[in-house]
C-alpha cells in the first residue's frame, strides 16, 4: 500500500528537478537508455515514484546510481519532461538524505548558503594566516598536514557514516537478504567502479566523454596522492616533481573542457546544470591550476614574493575539502561506486 | 509550327533540346537489370534471395524490380516454400 | 403478353477481392451467361468505379438492353448508385435489379469457398428471374413543405435552424424544457475558449431572433407525427408558462420567485440545491420569461400578489404544424451510477462530474462541499462507459477532456487543491492533447487501471478512501485519501428516446443512440427518409462535433426540400378491392400508419397512402384473401425468384 | 468527362496541337471554388452543386478522391474504402453542376468584396487530353520507363506514362514528363491519338464568391526519427504503405516485406511516430492512429491467418461510435496489444528486427523481434495554404492548422469572412468526422452565397 505525496514534488524541484510531472508514462525514456536492462529498468520508474512522491521507494533504490546521464532520454522525450535531469536531481536529493549531517541537502537548496560557506572558509583561511603572521613555511607546513587531517577526519566522521546510512536505506530496511561472503566476493565491483566508472562506457556516443572522465579521476586521485603521501610542495625528489606537474595539468586542462560545455549548456546533459555542478568542475580546475602554479613559483623560487597564490590554493584547497568534498557533488564518486557495490549484493 | 498528331513527343524532344539525362539512365539502368533478371530466370525459378545472389543486388532491390516486372507480365509468381516464407518468381511464358 | 424477349446485361464485381477472394466470379459468370435473356455477361473489379459505370451506359445503349443486374454488395450500398447508371443509359430506373453476393455469399462463407460460389451462382440466377419480370415503373412526384422542424433546442438544435433559416427555410424549433441551450448552458467555462456556455446560448439565441422565419416553441412536446418526407403534419403539446410575457415588470417578477414558499431540487444544477416552483435557471437565461412548474406549484397565490403577469388561467394547445422534413438534435443524458457504484448515494463524499462542474462554476475563492474544504480530489473515469459487466460498452468520448478542463478550471481557481485522476487510459485527441499535458505540468496526478482492475472507494468514518492497482507504478496497491469523489459519468441515450424516437420510427444502434444510415456515405440521414438526425442524439459529442453534425443535418434537409418537389419510389403496396374484406389485419401490421380504412361505395375497404408506405411488405402476408400486392415484389417475381434459389 | 470543355466563359485549352499560339490568360467564373479534392472536399463540392451551385473542384493530384480513395478497407464497420469512395468519385466527375481540375494549383487569392473572390489558377499538363482517352493502358503496356509508384508508396514500379490506378478518376492516363524519355511509343499505340506532348501549361483567373479549403493532412516524415530506421532498414514501413499492400489493388497481390519479400508473420505497430510528441514538434494526438493500426491489424489476421500482430502504445483512443467494440473485437481475434513506447529499433542481419521498450504493466525493459514493422505515423498539417491568400490572411492555429475563427459554435469559418474549411485541413480527423466537417463547410458556403444574393 502506498499513499501519495504530491507535494514532493516540490522538494525535488529545489533540487533541480525540471517539469518531470508532464510525465505521461510511455517508457520512451527507459526504451532509449542504453544502460536500462530488464532487471535494472530506469529511468521512468524513477519519474513516477518521484511523482507520486513515494520517498521511501527512491531512498531504497540504487537506480539513480546507475544512470550515467548521457540525456538521450530528455532528447527523445515527448513530453519533455526531462528525465535525465530528474535522474540527476534525484542524486542529489539522495544525497542530501545519505548525509547525517543535513549539510548537503541546505547547500543543495540554497545558493546562498553555499556563498556563504565559501566565504566563511575564505575568511578562516585568511584569519588562519593572519594568526602565523603570513609565514610562508608555517602556512606550507599547515596546508600540509590540513590535507592529511582532513582526508582522514571527513573520511571517518562524514562519509563512512553517511556510506552506512546508504546501507541501511537500501540493504537493511527493505530487508534484503546478503551472505556475508557476498559482501567479501563483491568488494572488487566497488574497486573497478571506483576507479573506472566503466558502465558510462555503456552510454552511446559516450566514449570521448567517459576516457574524459577517466582520466580527470585518475589525474585528480594521483594529484591527490602525490601532495598528500609524496608531499610534492616539499619534495626534491626530481619524479615526484613531474608527477605533480602533469598530474595537476591533467585536472585543470580536463576541467576545462567540462567547465566550458556547463557554461555553453548546450549538451543534455549540461542544459539544467546547477550551481553545485559548477562549484565542483570549478573548484576542481582551481585546485589543478593553483597547485601547479604553487609548484611552478617554488621551483622559480618566486612563492616567497607571490604569498597570495598560496593563500589562494589553500582557500581554495580548504573549501574543497571542507565543502564539496562532504556536502557536494564529489560524493558521487563514492556513492556511485558503493551504489555498483550494492546493486551486485542484491543481484 | 504544325505538329502532327501522333508524333509530338518528337516536337517537345525538339523544343527541349534533347531528354532528360536522368530519365535516361533510368531506362537504361532498368533495361539492364530485367534483361539480367530474366535472363536468370531462364535458367530456374528463383526467389528474391537467390535472385539477389544470383545477380548480386540488395533482396529490398530485387523486390521492387521483380514485383514490377510481376506487374508488366513478364515475370509470375510461383509457389511458396514449405515454411511458407519466400515465393519462387518464374517466367510469365 | 411478351413481345419479344427481354435482353439484359449481367455485371459480377469482384469488389477488389472481398468478393472474389472467396466466391469464383469468374464460375459465376459462365454459369450465367447462357441464360435466354442474359444477352451480355461480365466480370469487373469495382462495378461501383466510374469506369465501370461508363461502360454500363456504353453496353446498354450499344446493344439496346432491356435491364441490368449488379452482383455485388449489398443494396443499402450501391442500389442507387446503377438505378442511376440505367437513368443515364435512359432505361427505368426500375429495370434494374440488384444481386448482393457479398454479405449474403462472400463474407458470409469465407470458410466455404465453393459453396459461396455456389450460393452467388443462385442469388444471381434469382436476380435474372426476378429481372425477367421487372417493370418499368414511374416515381411519385410531390410538392414539398419548404419548412423543418427541428426538435431540441440545444447547440445542435439552435444552430441548425439557424442555418435553416439563413436558406430562406422555415423553420420550427421545438424545445421540451421552458428554456434554450441545453447542456452548454449549464456550463460556465468552456474548453479551448474564453466563452462560458451561457455567453454561447446568448450569441446563439440572439442570432436566433434575428431571422423572422423561425419559430421558437419551448416547453413543447410533440406527440403525433402524420405523413412523410415532404409533408410532414406534426401535433406539438405546448405546455403553458402560465406568465405573460408583456404584462410585467421585471422587478416584480424577481420578487415574485422570492415569495415562492415552494422548494424543489434544482436539476439545472444537478440537484445541488433547490429551487422555487417559479423559477428562472440562471438570470440571463433565455427566454428571458420565468416559468411556473405547475407539477410543484401549490397554488398558493402568493406570486400573484406581487406580479400581475402570473396567469394561472392559460391552457395547455396543442398545435398542429405541416413540416418537409424533421431534424431530431435531441440530445443525450447524462449516466446516472448504480446505487452504491463507486459509493454513490452511499458516501456524502461522492458527486458526479456535472455536479463539480456546476460546484466549481458556483463557488470562488475556496472549494467547499457538504460545508467542508476541498483539498484532495479523486475523478473516477469511464463511469456508466466502456462497461465489461452492463450495457454501455462504448466510449463516451469528450468525458476524459471534459474531467481535464474540469479538474484544471477548478485547480486555478482554488489554491491548494490536488487532483487525482483514476482513469482507464486517456482519449484526449486531437488537440485536446495540449490540455492533458498541461494538467500533467500543473502537478495533476494520474493513475490508470485497466476494465479488470477497477479503482475501489471506500468509506472510512469521515475519510473517502480511493484505492487503484495503478498500472503505471507496476501495478503496485495506491490509495488516495479524498475530500471529493469525481464520478465521471459518460454519456447515455435519452431515456424519452424510445418515445420521441418511435414516433418518427427512428432506429438505433447497438448502444441505443439514433442511428445514421451510413456512418460515411449518409452520416446524418436516418433510413426514414426526411428525418435527420445531429447532435449527441447519435452518440457522444463534444460542441464542435455536435455543430458539425447539426449544420450538415440542415444541409441535407435543405437538399431535400430545396428544389420545392420530391420524387418517391413507387414501390409500394396496392390493394384489390375486389378481394379485400378489410379485416383489419394489415392496418395492424403496417409499421408506418400507411393503410386507412375507406368506403369505396359498395363495401368498406383497406386503402393505402402512397406517401406513407415504404413498400415494407408487412401486409402481403397477413392479407388472408390475397388482396395486396406489392409493386416489384408480384408474386409473380418472388415465385420466380424463388424457383431460381432452389 | 464533358467537364472539361464545359468550363464557362472560356475555350477548351486542351484543343489540341494549338501550338504557337501564345495563349491569352482566361477568365473563368464559378460560384464557389473547393481547394482539394479529397472526401471533404468532394462532399463540400456535391451538397453546393445539389443546391444549384457552380463549383470549381481542384487538386493538385491526378485523381479525385485525396487519401480516402488509397485505403484499403476503413474503420470500424470494414467496408472496402474504394466502395464508398468510388461512387462519391463518380457522382462528383458527373455531375453537371461541378468542374474538377486535376494537377492544378491555386495561388494569389485576394477577396475584393464580400462576394468577389480573384485567383490565379494553375492547370499542369497531364499530356493526355483526357476527353478522349479511354483507359485501355496500351501507352502503359509500350511504355519502356518503369520509376517508383507515388501511388503505391514507392513499393512497387510504374510506367511513365501511366494510368495512376485503377479507381482513379478522371480515369485517363498521364505523363510523367519528369522520368519520360520522349520516345514516342505510347503516341504510336494510342488508337485515340489522345497523347499530346505539345500541352501547356495552362494560367487561368478565377473570379467566385466564395472559397472552400479541403486542403487535407500529410503525414509525419518517420526519416525525422532515425532511432526508428524507416528508409535505412527495409522491413520498416509506414501504416501507408501497409494500407496499400492490403488494398485489393495492392501492390505485391499478397503481403510480403519489402526488405526481401518474406511473407511476414510477427508484425508490429509502433504507435505514436511523429505525433503525441513534443520533441518531434508535434505534441497533439492524430486521432485516426489506433483505429487505422487497429483495423490493419484485424485485416492482417484474416489476411495470414498463422501471424502474430502486436500493436505498442501509450494510450489506446477508440473514442468514435463502434471504436471501442472496434478495439475489443481486435483483442477477441488475438491482436496482442502492449503498452509501452518503442524506443529504438535495431536491424538483424536476417532482416528481423528488434524493438525495445518499457512493458508498462510489467516497468521493465523488454525487446521483441518482430519480422516486419510498421510506423503508425502521425497526422500533420499540409503547409502552404495560408501563402496562397494575399489581400486577407488566413490564420493558422499553433500547430499549423487552418484557424478556427470560431471553433466551437462555427467550427467552418476562418479568419477571413466568405473562405470556409472543412475536414482535416482544421487539424486531425477520422472520416466521419471530415464528412460531417465538410457537411457544416457547406452549410456555411450555402448561406454565405445566398446571404449575398438577397
Amino acid at each position: 500500500m502506498a499513499k501519495i505525496n504530491p507535494a514532493f514534488g516540490k522538494e525535488l524541484n529545489k533540487y533541480g528537478a525540471v517539469n518531470f510531472n508532464a510525465c505521461y508514462n510511455c517508457g520512451n525514456c527507459t526504451a532509449v537508455c542504453s544502460l536500462s536492462t530488464e532487471d535494472v529498468s530506469f529511468p521512468r520508474e524513477m519519474v513516477r515514484l518521484s511523482a507520486l512522491g513515494l520517498e521511501d521507494d527512491i531512498k531504497a533504490s540504487l537506480k539513480p546510481w546507475e544512470c550515467y546521464y548521457c540525456g538521450e532520454c530528455s532528447t527523445h522525450c515527448p513530453q519533455e519532461a526531462n528525465p535525465g535531469e530528474l535522474m540527476m536531481s534525484i542524486r542529489r536529493y539522495l544525497t542530501a538524505k545519505y548525509d547525517w549531517t543535513g549539510l548537503s541537502g541546505l547547500l543543495y537548496k540554497s545558493l546562498p548558503l553555499s556563498l556563504a560557506a565559501f566565504i566563511l572558509t575564505f575568511a578562516g583561511v585568511i584569519a588562519f594566516a593572519f594568526s602565523v603572521g603570513f609565514e610562508l613555511d608555517k602556512m606550507l607546513k599547515f596546508g600540509h598536514l590540513f590535507e592529511g587531517i582532513a582526508i582522514g577526519t571527513i573520511g571517518l566522521v562524514i562519509l563512512m557514516p553517511n556510506i552506512a546510512r546508504m546501507w541501511y536505506f537500501t540493504i537493511l530496511k527493505p530487508k534484503v537478504k546478503v551472505p556475508f561472503m557476498k559482501y567479501v566476493k563483491s568488494t572488487s565491483e566497488l574497486f573497478v567502479h571506483m576507479f573506472t566508472q566503466k558502465r558510462a562506457l555503456g552510454c552511446d556516443d559516450n566514449q570521448f566523454r567517459w576516457l574524459e572522465h577517466f582520466i580527470l579521476v585518475i589525474g585528480y586521485l594521483s594529484m591527490l596522492f602525490t601532495t598528500v603521501a609524496l608531499d610534492w610542495f616539499g619534495t626534491t625528489n626530481l619524479f615526484v616533481i613531474i608527477l605533480g606537474y602533469v598530474m595537476s595539468a591533467i585536472v585543470f586542462v580536463v576541467t576545462v573542457d567540462f567547465v566550458s560545455s556547463r557554461m555553453k549548456k548546450n549538451k543534455e546533459v549540461s542544459k539544467h546544470s546547477q550551481p553545485s555542478d559548477i562549484f565542483f568542475v570549478v573548484w576542481l580546475f582551481l585546485m589543478g591550476l593553483t597547485a601547479f602554479m604553487v609548484r611552478l613559483f617554488i621551483d622559480l623560487d618566486i612563492l616567497e614574493m607571490n604569498k597570495w597564490l598560496y593563500i589562494f590554493h589553500l582557500t581554495v584547497l580548504v573549501q574543497w575539502a571542507l565543502i564539496i568534498v562532504p556536502f557536494g557533488k564529489w560524493t558521487h564518486f563514492l556513492y556511485r561506486s558503493f551504489a555498483m557495490y550494492f546493486a551486485k549484493l542484491k543481484e | 509550327m504544325e505538329v502532327e498528331i501522333g508524333k509530338t513527343a518528337k516536337y517537345l524532344r525538339e523544343k527541349l533540346g534533347g531528354i532528360p539525362e536522368q530519365a535516361k539512365k533510368n531506362l537504361k539502368e532498368f533495361n539492364a537489370i530485367k534483361r539480367k533478371m530474366l535472363d536468370a530466370l531462364k535458367e530456374e525459378d528463383l526467389t528474391v534471395k537467390q535472385m539477389s545472389e544470383k545477380i548480386d543486388m540488395p533482396t529490398h532491390e530485387v523486390l521492387y524490380y521483380l514485383m514490377s516486372l510481376v506487374k508488366y507480365g513478364f515475370v509470375k509468381t510461383g509457389e511458396v516454400d514449405d515454411m511458407d516464407e519466400y515465393y519462387t518468381y518464374k517466367l510469365n511464358k | 403478353m411478351e413481345k419479344k424477349p427481354k435482353k439484359i446485361g449481367v455485371y459480377i464485381c469482384h469488389c477488389g477481392g472481398n468478393i472474389s477472394d472467396y466466391v469464383d466470379v469468374e464460375k459465376v459468370r459462365q454459369s450465367v451467361e447462357g441464360e435466354d435473356i442474359v444477352f451480355i455477361a461480365k466480370t469487373t473489379m469495382f462495378a461501383c468505379s466510374d469506369a465501370n459505370q461508363r461502360d454500363m451506359v456504353e453496353d446498354i445503349k450499344a446493344n439496346e438492353l432491356d435491364g441490368v443486374i449488379v452482383a455485388s454488395c449489398s443494396p443499402k450500398l450501391h442500389q442507387l448508385t446503377f438505378r442511376n447508371v440505367s437513368i443515364r443509359a435512359d432505361l427505368n430506373k426500375y429495370t434494374y435489379v440488384h444481386a448482393n453476393i457479398r454479405e449474403q455469399a462472400s463474407w458470409a462463407h469465407s470458410d466455404n469457398k465453393m459453396g459461396a460460389t455456389e450460393k452467388a451462382i443462385h442469388l444471381v440466377k434469382a436476380a435474372i428471374a426476378k429481372s425477367r419480370y421487372a417493370e418499368a415503373l414511374e416515381t411519385n412526384k410531390i410538392k414539398a413543405t419548404k419548412a423543418v422542424a427541428v426538435i431540441g433546442a440545444g447547440v445542435a438544435g439552435i444552430k441548425a435552424a439557424i442555418s435553416l433559416a439563413e436558406k430562406d427555410t422555415e423553420v420550427i424549433l421545438i424545445e421540451k424544457e421552458p428554456f434554450v441551450g441545453g447542456r452548454v448552458a449549464q456550463w460556465d467555462s468552456l474548453s479551448t475558449t474564453t466563452e462560458s456556455g451561457k455567453d454561447m446560448v446568448k450569441r446563439l439565441y440572439n442570432e436566433l431572433l434575428k431571422h423572422d422565419n423561425i419559430t421558437i416553441m419551448t416547453n413543447s412536446e410533440v406527440i403525433e407525427n402524420k405523413g412523410s418526407v415532404g409533408n410532414i403534419s406534426l401535433k406539438v403539446r405546448k405546455t403553458p408558462r402560465f406568465i405573460k410575457a408583456s404584462a410585467c415588470h421585471p422587478d416584480d417578477l424577481k420578487r415574485a420567485i422570492e415569495v415562492c414558499p415552494v422548494e424543489v431540487p434544482d436539476e439545472f444544477n444537478f440537484r445541488l440545491n433547490n429551487r422555487k416552483a417559479i423559477y428562472k435557471n440562471y438570470p440571463s437565461e433565455y427566454p428571458q420569461i420565468p416559468v411556473i412548474d405547475i407539477k410543484h406549484c401549490t397554488r398558493c397565490g402568493e406570486c400573484e400578489k406581487v406580479c400581475k403577469a402570473v396567469n394561472f388561467s392559460e391552457k395547455e394547445e396543442i398545435l398542429e404544424i405541416n413540416v418537409g422534413s424533421v431534424l431530431m438534435a435531441t440530445g443525450f443524458d447524462s449516466y446516472t451510477p448504480e446505487y452504491g457504484e463507486f459509493g454513490y448515494a452511499t458516501s456524502e463524499n461522492v458527486i458526479t462530474l456535472p455536479q463539480f462542474k456546476r460546484l466549481i462554476d458556483t463557488q470562488f475563492d475556496k472549494l467547499v462541499y457538504n460545508g467542508k474544504q476541498i483539498k484532495n480530489i479523486a475523478y473516477i473515469y469511464c463511469v456508466g462507459s466502456r462497461q465489461t459487466e452492463g450495457e454501455n460498452t462504448y466510449c463516451s468520448r469528450n468525458c476524459c477532456t471534459s474531467t481535464i478542463h474540469a479538474a484544471v478550471t477548478a485547480k486555478g481557481k482554488f489554491a491548494d487543491i490536488n487532483n487525482y485522476h483514476f482513469n482507464r487510459g486517456l482519449r484526449t485527441y486531437g488537440k485536446q492533447e495540449i490540455l492533458y499535458a498541461d494538467s500533467l505540468r500543473q502537478g495533476d496526478i494520474y493513475l490508470q487501471s485497466y476494465e479488470d482492475g477497477l479503482p475501489t472507494v471506500a468509506t472510512e468514518g469521515k475519510k473517502t478512501i480511493v484505492k487503484i492497482n495503478d498500472i503505471l507504478t507496476n501495478g503496485r496497491e495506491i490509495e488516495v485519501e479524498a475530500d471529493l469523489v469525481v464520478l465521471v459519468i459518460g454519456m447515455v441515450p435519452r431515456s424519452d428516446n424510445s418515445t420521441i424516437g418511435s414516433l418518427f420510427k427512428i432506429p438505433k444502434g447497438r448502444d441505443k443512440f439514433y442511428n445514421e444510415v451510413h456512418m460515411k456515405l449518409r452520416p446524418v440521414e436516418t433510413v426514414i427518409d426526411g428525418i435527420t438526425i445531429a447532435g449527441a442524439c447519435q452518440g457522444p459529442k463534444n460542441i464542435t462535433e455536435s455543430i458539425n453534425s447539426a449544420l450538415s443535418a440542415a444541409t441535407k434537409s435543405y437538399s431535400i426540400l430545396s428544389k420545392g418537389e420530391l420524387e418517391t419510389d413507387p414501390l409500394v403496396a396496392t390493394i384489390d378491392p375486389e378481394k379485400c374484406t378489410w379485416c383489419g389485419a394489415c392496418e395492424a401490421a403496417c409499421p408506418f400508419d400507411a393503410i386507412l380504412k375507406v368506403e369505396n361505395g359498395k363495401k368498406v375497404v383497406a386503402e393505402i397512402n402512397n406517401s406513407v408506405c415504404k413498400g415494407c411488405g408487412m401486409c402481403a402476408p397477413v392479407c388472408e384473401p390475397d388482396a395486396v400486392n406489392l409493386i416489384a415484389c408480384s408474386s409473380k417475381e418472388i415465385m420466380s425468384m424463388i424457383d431460381a434459389l432452389v | 468527362m464533358e467537364k472539361e470543355s464545359s468550363i464557362p466563359n472560356g475555350t477548351n485549352s486542351n484543343s489540341p496541337l494549338g501550338v504557337g499560339d501564345s495563349n491569352p490568360i482566361k477568365n473563368i467564373t464559378y460560384d464557389a471554388l473547393v481547394i482539394g479534392a479529397g472526401i471533404a472536399g468532394g462532399e463540400v463540392a456535391l451538397n453546393l452543386a445539389n443546391t444549384g451551385y457552380k463549383v470549381l473542384l481542384l487538386d493538385k493530384e491526378l485523381s479525385v478522391g485525396g487519401k480516402m480513395i488509397m485505403l484499403s478497407k476503413v474503420f470500424p464497420t470494414l467496408d472496402c474504402a474504394a466502395c464508398i469512395t468510388t461512387p462519391k468519385v463518380s457522382e462528383i466527375s458527373r455531375h453537371p453542376n461541378i468542374t474538377i481540375f486535376t494537377g492544378s494549383e491555386v495561388s494569389n487569392i485576394k477577396k475584393l468584396s464580400d462576394n468577389e473572390f480573384t485567383a490565379k489558377v494553375t492547370k499542369h499538363p497531364r499530356y493526355v487530353r483526357v476527353e478522349d482517352c479511354t483507359a485501355c493502358q496500351l501507352c502503359e503496356k509500350a511504355c519502356p520507363v518503369n520509376v517508383r509508384d507515388q501511388y503505391q508508396f514507392g513499393l512497387i514500379g510504374r510506367k511513365a506514362a501511366f494510368i495512376p490506378f485503377s479507381i482513379c478518376s478522371p480515369k485517363a492516363a498521364a505523363i510523367d514528363i519528369d522520368n519520360c524519355t520522349l520516345c514516342g511509343a505510347c503516341e504510336k499505340v494510342c488508337p485515340t491519338n489522345c497523347i499530346d506532348f505539345t500541352q501547356e501549361t495552362e494560367i487561368m483567373n478565377l473570379h467566385v464568391k466564395t472559397v472552400v479549403v479541403a486542403t487535407g493532412f500529410d503525414t509525419f516524415d518517420a526519416k525525422k526519427m532515425p532511432r526508428y530506421g524507416y528508409g535505412q532498414y527495409k522491413n520498416v514501413i509506414t501504416a501507408l504503405q501497409m494500407e496499400r499492400e492490403l488494398a485489393p489493388t495492392r501492390p505485391f497481390n499478397t503481403i510480403l516485406r519489402p526488405g526481401d519479400g518474406k511473407v511476414p508473420d510477427k508484425i508490429a505497430y509502433v504507435l505514436c511516430v511523429g505525433s503525441r510528441d513534443a520533441s518531434v514538434g508535434n505534441p497533439i494526438c492524430s486521432q485516426i492512429c489506433c483505429m487505422y493500426s487497429i483495423k490493419q491489424a484485424q485485416l492482417l489476421m484474416g489476411a495470414l491467418p498463422m501471424a502474430d500482430v502486436t500493436i505498442y502504445y501509450i494510450n489506446i483512443r477508440s473514442f468514435g461510435k463502434g471504436f471501442e467494440e472496434f478495439y475489443q473485437q481486435a483483442k477477441g481475434m488475438g491482436v496482442n496489444f502492449v503498452k509501452g513506447k518503442i524506443g529504438r529499433i535495431s536491424e538483424k542481419e536476417s532482416g528481423n528486427l528488434i524493438l525495445r521498450y518499457e512493458d508498462i504493466n510489467e516497468g521493465k525493459l523488454q525487446e521483441a523481434e518482430h519480422d516486419m514493422v510498421i510506423l503508425s505515423t502521425g497526422v500533420l498539417p499540409n503547409t502552404g495554404i495560408e501563402k496562397f491568400f494575399e489581400s486577407q490572411t488566413l490564420t493558422l492555429d499553433p500547430f499549423n492548422f487552418v484557424g478556427q475563427s470560431d471553433a466551437l459554435a462555427s467550427p467552418a469559418k476562418t479568419s477571413i469572412e466568405g473562405v470556409f474549411v472543412a475536414g482535416t485541413a482544421t487539424g486531425p480527423m477520422d472520416i466521419p468526422d471530415s464528412i460531417l466537417s465538410a457537411g457544416a463547410a457547406s452549410s456555411e458556403a450555402i448561406s454565405y452565397l445566398i446571404n449575398q444574393q438577397n
